[in-house]
């Protein structure tokens, strides 16, 4: 593991989920994962210039990958923390090359600032991908020195990161494991979370709250009904809506949920044995103090729940599960390095 | 269409797979530009790089070779010996002082029209990119590590 | 080059070419009368005497036309520029032998699916005919007259597969009178119509018309069945195939076994039985799939047998009262001859799990179509009882979702033609056997067949309710108190315009069908190809969805594309007749597309030795010269090729015959066009 | 007969079908729409979180397209109210890229000036803006500007909101310029000239 990554933080990474980029900064050398970030890059422009303009909104990413294409090193990816940020660099990769008239619209425009950048030329990958695959969760086991063990985890990957997912990186659009799987090997005890994928609200939250409010309500509340200590996110939009507006959300249904959300990297941080303040712990606004409680007092692990083996009631066998489209890969060759 | 090079291309394709891609597409109307003239063989590996040379010779600007997927011969596995033989001709080619990508190997099946009017677009492009056939490049002048060097039984 | 050097010699052929228009089809693009008048004046110096342009030539007044050209203008050589030769070749052949001219001095040139389809410019089209014309005109200078090929065929018959349509196939045939080897890979015949309860639109119990069939074929004196058999390997060709097939050992000696079914009943391993009962039920180690099973005989299930586990166990062994019970016994190898072969190896169900939005495989009470089949099947693990995954509740509220797996491009693009009438046969059971509220979930309901509407309209009257609309995803997890502890079904019913979020007990999938998992095996081991989506392609997809392009070698039910159980009868059934017609004949005339060796020219390299498929080459040690035998010989002209001395040629594509085709599809160039 | 074409021609439509509607959405999208291929299952809407609030289901405004109602589809909330979950995505049998036609809608919304409410454009406008300012975003701005304007009476309820967030440091006080916000404008400025002529 000597590959450099080149780094696209993103604008949130530098202001409301700063906890996720301390706490990537802090777990990233026991990992050897080794980051540069891309000089001077700029927003990619969320969910919102796409909405506007498209030749700008697609130039505007890109002068992001042009940048990271001129300082790539004999590395061709680019690691992108944030959903958004991960999708639309991949998106423009992608529509760059599936429609070659978009591509050469950016690149005239890119010209005009000096740059350019060859669709396809660079991977597009999120942090997580780049953890589990590369990084390999053999080696993340082996750096943790304090198990979450007790804590149940609602693992939230939100839709940016498995949707729509252009070169199929992931276990699945709806139900991908990855993440459940890192958990795992942090000794968390990982809920079957059915709302893994679902939305958070993303913008809504600025310009249609009763929207927003009703999207952070379900996955609260269902995070609450399978009794989780803590939820954790992969991405700062949905770090944001589910803590930051967590509280007008109650005041709305008349609920009363105090669910912590933390990123996954803070998680990692904690069972790496590292400080929780040097992991952005304390940034969060419904505060996490009871689920670290928790861990901190060692409760032995609670009985799993029933799981489905036939019983001599007469039950039906049920199918056994299809292996996710990309088990292989989680599964040794690539992990196990 | 004015000013544009219009390549001549003949095309060998077997009477199992392509040349039934061939029907496919045009009975599902799919299609490609009329430069290409298509000889029907039994089988790639009926394929006499005679017929290659005489075709150029003749003035075909290119020519395609099209059988069966590997695996899927009819006749068991002469499309394998037909791949042989068109990695000599290439070498053949090169030394004749043409380009390589004068002659392609594809392989499509009965089932793929679509694929072989695709195909036959691109070859098209890539033959009208290298514009008409002169005989007589110095061999010298060619890329030859594209050419791969398999020894050829037959 | 030698040998072709005397380019372009005058042509001392009267040949005549006919141009036809096909209607609009080829003189919609093609200049047809043009081409034709081109071809007389200016391939007059290559023996063209007459160039004519004709509505349809392959009309009877078409064919007469070159037929009365042939006989009063003495055409030696006969080139039609029409559609593909896969399709009129034999009519013009034909028309030729009627006037006096041997068939193979006829070439067919197609400007049809190779021009006028694909091409739209009507001046580059036409100048493409006419090169193809000149193609045409100087190889049918160089063909021979020839006679076809007569062989012999074998009176039996292998049909694999025994569902519906191979027990169909075999029946015929064995009925008049001909030997059938029927080869099944599972331990009965029946295939996926004995898992059935009821058959739409009629609602016969399935086993109940079907079993007298399987019982017909157990006893019948021409058939032969090999279950718990597969084919190995398939040599030869049409008339004379010779076919490996493994018999995979039973452990169980069928000369002694009376079928008594001791031995499963004292087999004391239970396994979840994934073939027969979908998963949903169980078997012993040592099983017949289902009491009508054909053979009667079990087979061991070794992998699961204890005693193959573990050493010890031979409970089956001690209990037999015939001595049956062989764990010794090995696979057997059977070398069988025959003259043609039907493929009738059905189909696999979509794997729903893939479809992980629908939850089947993680919420327990979503089914699929078989499990659902089972599940209301009187001998199915529930007596019939439609109940839930818990075994003993009955659901008060279905919802069936169509298309699952199919006219999905992430999934299978195709329509699999049953599930909208397996989805009412569905609903109408629920209806009948639970009285539940019953829920069809579709994109467009496709009814069509005869009396398959009428039972929409029943089911209708049923009180069933539709909502168009492709079922977006089933959860269980609720948003309002009414949901709890369902199943909800989230879809946009397209009909309101508005999102419905529909709780229900029990959630069965109308799964579509796909290609048999090892489909492009089985066809490369029978020499077929098989379509994008894997079903095996026909010889013509309208004219002729029998055949393959292996000829000797029929395609019926399933495996050529979705369809019910009337379908695959009528093809099973329709590929018999094929069969029988071909018996019949005794002898059959293949074409004459063979290599031989030119004895004087044959320097003995022997190069072409190793290159036959069919090892049709050998080398007369005494003369030095390899030679061909042409009843081996396949025409794939591979040997021709390779000869260095140019001393084999290929019958019907020999090097002239190609070479020259070449110098006249050159003789106009594009650069150049000419205007006729 | 004649008086019928006549009459057919001479009476104005009820509302002009705008035929090249669904072409013109499909070619300014980002890569190949496939809008076309739309079946109409309902797939989108059945798969959509916040179908709730929309005027119509996404399938029903792909109907409107086909339709030419270019007044009524534009005018639609639906892509506003799209939260880009990418849900209908990756279920659509006919794999049409819908959010993507989601963002050409909203465009050409605001092109035609065609919404019934401007939050949304605004916000979307608003950070924008932000961005080829300072090439970065700017949440504290965009909030306070946002807010003012379209929720002054939610600003209590997210009081103690805005001030945790302050207080925590999650959001930033001033904007952060990026240094080549010249390069950034003149790509920015050529990109809408090629957008104005393709």
């Amino acid at each position: 593991m000597s590959d450099s990554y080149i780094l696209y933080p993103g604008c949130s990474m530098e202001s409301s989920a700063r906890a996720y980029y301390d706490s990537l900064k802090a777990i990233a050398g026991i990992i050897d994962l080794r980051l540069q970030e891309i000089d001077d890059w700029n927003c990619c422009g969320a969910t919102e210039y796409l909405g506007i303009k498209l030749t700008p909104a697609y130039a505007l990413i890109s002068r992001n990958l042009a940048l990271a294409a001129q300082q790539a090193n004999g590395t061709r990816t680019v690691v992108a923390p944030c959903s958004a940020c991960y999708l639309n660099l991949a998106k423009a990769d992608y529509y760059m090359q599936e429609q070659p008239v978009l591509g050469q619209h950016v690149n005239e425009a890119l010209a005009a600032g000096g740059l350019s950048y060859k669709p396809g030329s660079l991977d597009i990958r999120h942090l997580l991908d780049v953890l589990v695959y590369d990084i390999g969760l053999d080696t993340i086991k082996s750096k943790v020195v304090r198990p979450l063990t007790g804590l149940r985890v609602a693992p939230y990957l939100g839709c940016m990161v498995p949707r729509p997912d252009y070169e199929h990186r992931w276990s699945d659009y709806e139900y991908p494991v990855e993440l459940d799987l890192l958990l795992n090997a942090l000794g968390a005890e990982v809920i079957e979370f059915p709302l893994k994928t679902e939305c958070c609200g993303g913008h809504m939250t600025q310009i249609s709250p009763d929207t927003a409010f009703e999207l952070i309500r379900r996955l609260i509340s269902a995070a609450d009904s399978h009794q989780a200590d803590i939820m954790t996110t992969v991405c700062p939009m949905c770090q944001m809506n589910l803590d930051a507006y967590q509280s007008e959300t109650n005041k709305k249904f008349n609920t009363s949920f105090r669910m912590p959300i933390v990123f996954f990297t803070q998680l990692m941080g904690l069972a790496f044995g590292l400080d929780a303040k040097d992991l952005g712990f304390g940034q969060e606004l419904v505060s996490a103090r009871n689920a670290l409680a928790k861990i901190g007092i060692e409760h032995p692990a609670e009985a799993p729940a029933g799981t489905a083996k036939p019983k001599k009631d007469g039950s039906l066998p049920m199918p056994a599960p299809l292996p996710p489209r990309n088990m292989h890969v989680v599964g040794k060759d690539k992990v196990a390095k | 269409m004015t000013d544009k090079f219009e390549p001549t291309i003949i095309g060998f394709t077997c009477n199992w797979c392509s040349y039934r891609a061939a029907d496919l597409a045009g009975t599902a109307r799919i299609k490609y530009p009329p430069n290409v003239r298509l000889v029907r063989l039994m089988c790639s590996g009926r394929l006499d790089p005679t017929f290659v040379f005489k075709a150029l010779s003749s003035g075909a600007d290119g020519v395609i070779i099209t059988g069966c997927h590997p695996g899927e011969c009819h006749y068991l596995e002469q499309n394998y010996k037909a791949l042989r033989r068109f990695q000599l001709m290439k070498r053949t080619l090169v030394g004749l002082g043409l380009e390589p990508g004068r002659v392609k190997l594809i392989w499509a099946s009965a089932a793929e029209g679509a694929k072989f009017a695709s195909e036959i677009n691109t070859f098209v492009e890539e033959i009208r990119a290298l514009g008409p056939l002169h005989w007589g490049i110095p061999s010298d002048a060619l890329p030859v590590s594209s050419v791969a060097l398999e020894e050829v039984p037959a | 080059m030698t040998q072709h050097g005397e380019t372009n010699p005058k042509s001392e052929e009267r040949i005549g070419v006919y141009v036809c228009h096909c209607g609009t089809n080829i003189a919609g693009v093609v200049d047809v009368q043009g081409v034709a008048e081109w071809a007389a004046s200016q391939l007059e110096h290559r023996g063209v005497v007459i160039g004519r342009d004709y509505k349809f030539m392959c009309s009877s007044l078409g064919q007469e036309l070159i037929e009365k050209d042939i006989k009063e203008l003495g055409l030696t050589r006969v080139v039609v520029a029409a559609c593909s030769p896969h399709l009129h070749e034999a009519t013009f052949r034909t028309a030729c032998k009627n006037a006096g001219l041997n068939p193979y001095l006829c070439e067919l040139v197609s400007i049809r699916e190779q021009v006028s389809w694909v091409h739209t410019d009507k001046a580059m089209a036409t100048a493409k005919s006419k090169a193809m014309i000149s193609g045409g005109v100087e190889r049918v200078i160089r063909h021979a007259p020839l006679e076809p090929l007569r062989v012999p065929i074998h009176p039996d018959t292998m049909v694999v597969g025994g569902g519906i349509a191979g027990i169909q196939s075999a029946l015929e045939i064995a009925d008049a009178g001909y030997h059938v080897y029927l080869v099944e890979r599972e331990p009965s015949i029946g295939g996926h119509m004995a898992q059935f309860d009821k058959t739409f639109p009629t609602l016969d119990c399935s086993a109940c018309i079907l079993t007298p069939k399987m019982v017909q074929v157990g006893t019948h004196p021409n058939i032969t069945m090999l279950t718990w058999s597969e084919v190995e390997k398939v040599d030869g060709f049409v008339g004379n195939f010779t076919v490996t097939v493994r018999k995979k050992a039973r452990k169980i000696i069928e000369e002694l076994c009376t079928g008594c079914g001791i031995c499963q009943e004292k087999c004391p391993k239970k396994v979840i039985d994934d073939v027969y009962e979908a998963g949903l039920g169980y078997r012993k180690a040592v099983y017949t799939p289902f009491p009508q099973a054909v053979p009667k005989y079990p087979v061991m299930d070794v992998p699961n047998c204890t005693y193959f586990e573990k050493g010890t166990c031979k409970a089956c062994e001690k209990f037999c009262p015939t001595n049956a019970i062989d764990f010794k016994q090995q696979d057997e190898i059977l070398t069988l001859q025959v003259g043609a072969i039907v493929l009738a190896t059905g189909y696999d169900l979509f794997d729903a799990r893939r479809v992980t939005n629908y939850g089947y495989g993680r919420l327990p009470n979503v089914f699929t179509s078989l499990e659902f089949e089972r599940l209301s099947n009187a001998a199915g693990p529930t007596n019939g009882n439609i109940v839930l995954r818990d075994g003993k509740t009955t659901p008060k509220s279905v919802g069936i979702v169509h298309c699952v797996g199919s006219r999905d491009r992430n999934f299978n693009n195709y329509c699999s033609v049953i599930c909208c009438m397996q989805g009412l046969k569905f609903a109408h059971l629920v209806h009948e056997r639970t009285g539940a509220i019953v829920y069809n979930f579709y994109i467009d309901m496709r009814t069509a067949y005869k009396a398959y509407d009428e039972f929409y309209q029943r089911v209708l009257e049923e009180g069933t309710l539709f909502v168009r609309g492709k079922v977006a995803e089933i959860t269980d997890v609720a948003r309002r108190p009414d949901e709890d502890g369902h199943l909800i079904v989230q879809v946009e019913d397209t009909l309101a315009s508005k999102q419905r979020r529909i709780p229900v007990d029990m959630v069965i999938l109308s799964t579509g069908l796909q290609p048999r998992y090892d489909a492009k095996e089985t066809a490369k081991r029978f020499g077929l190809s098989c379509s994008a989506d894997g079903w095996f392609i026909e010889k013509h997809p309208k004219l002729d969805p029998i055949s393959t392009m292996t000829e000797g070698i029929y395609i019926a039910g399933c495996v050529q594309g979705p369809k019910d159980i009337p379908s695959s009868v009528a093809q099973g059934a329709a590929a018999a007749a094929r069969v029988l017609g071909k018996i019949q004949q005794r002898e059959i005339s293949i074409e004459p597309v063979r290599a031989s060796v030119n004895q004087d020219q044959c320097s003995g390299c022997r190069i072409c030795n190793n290159l036959c498929p069919y090892n049709a080459i050998s080398f007369v040690e005494d003369r030095a010269v390899s030679q061909v035998n042409a009843a081996l010989c396949q025409g794939c002209g591979t040997c021709v090729a390779a000869c260095p001395a140019g001393a084999i040629s290929g019958t019907a594509f020999s090097n002239a015959q190609i070479l020259a085709q070449i110098e006249g599809l050159m003789m106009l160039n594009l650069e150049e066009p000419v205007t006729a | 007969m004649q008086n019928m074409e006549q009459e057919r021609a001479s009476a104005p439509p009820k509302q002009i079908e705008d035929l090249s509607l669904l072409g013109e959405v499909s070619h300014r999208t980002a890569g190949v729409s496939r809008l076309e291929m739309c079946i109409q299952c309902g797939t989108c809407g059945g798969s959509c979180p916040s179908e709730a609030d929309m005027d119509h289901t996404p399938r029903m405004l792909f109907a409107m397209l086909r339709a030419g109602m270019r007044h009524a589809a534009l005018m639609s909330n639906t892509p506003w109210i799209c939260v880009s979950c990418y849900h209908c995505v990756v279920r659509c049998p006919q794999n049409v890229h819908i959010a993507d036609v989601m963002y050409t809608l909203k465009g050409m919304a605001i092109e035609a000036k065609l919404y019934q409410d401007s939050t949304a454009p605004d916000f979307s406008q608003t950070f924008v803006d932000m961005v080829e300012e300072y090439g970065r975003s700017f949440e504290f701005g965009l909030a306070t500007r946002h807010y003012l304007k379209h929720f002054p009476l939610r600003l209590p309820n997210m009081a103690p909101m805005g001030l945790g967030m302050l207080s925590k440091h999650r959001m930033n006080i001033t904007p952060t310029r990026i240094k080549g916000i010249g390069q950034l404008k003149a790509i920015l400025k050529r990109a809408k000239e090629v957008e104005a002529t393709s």
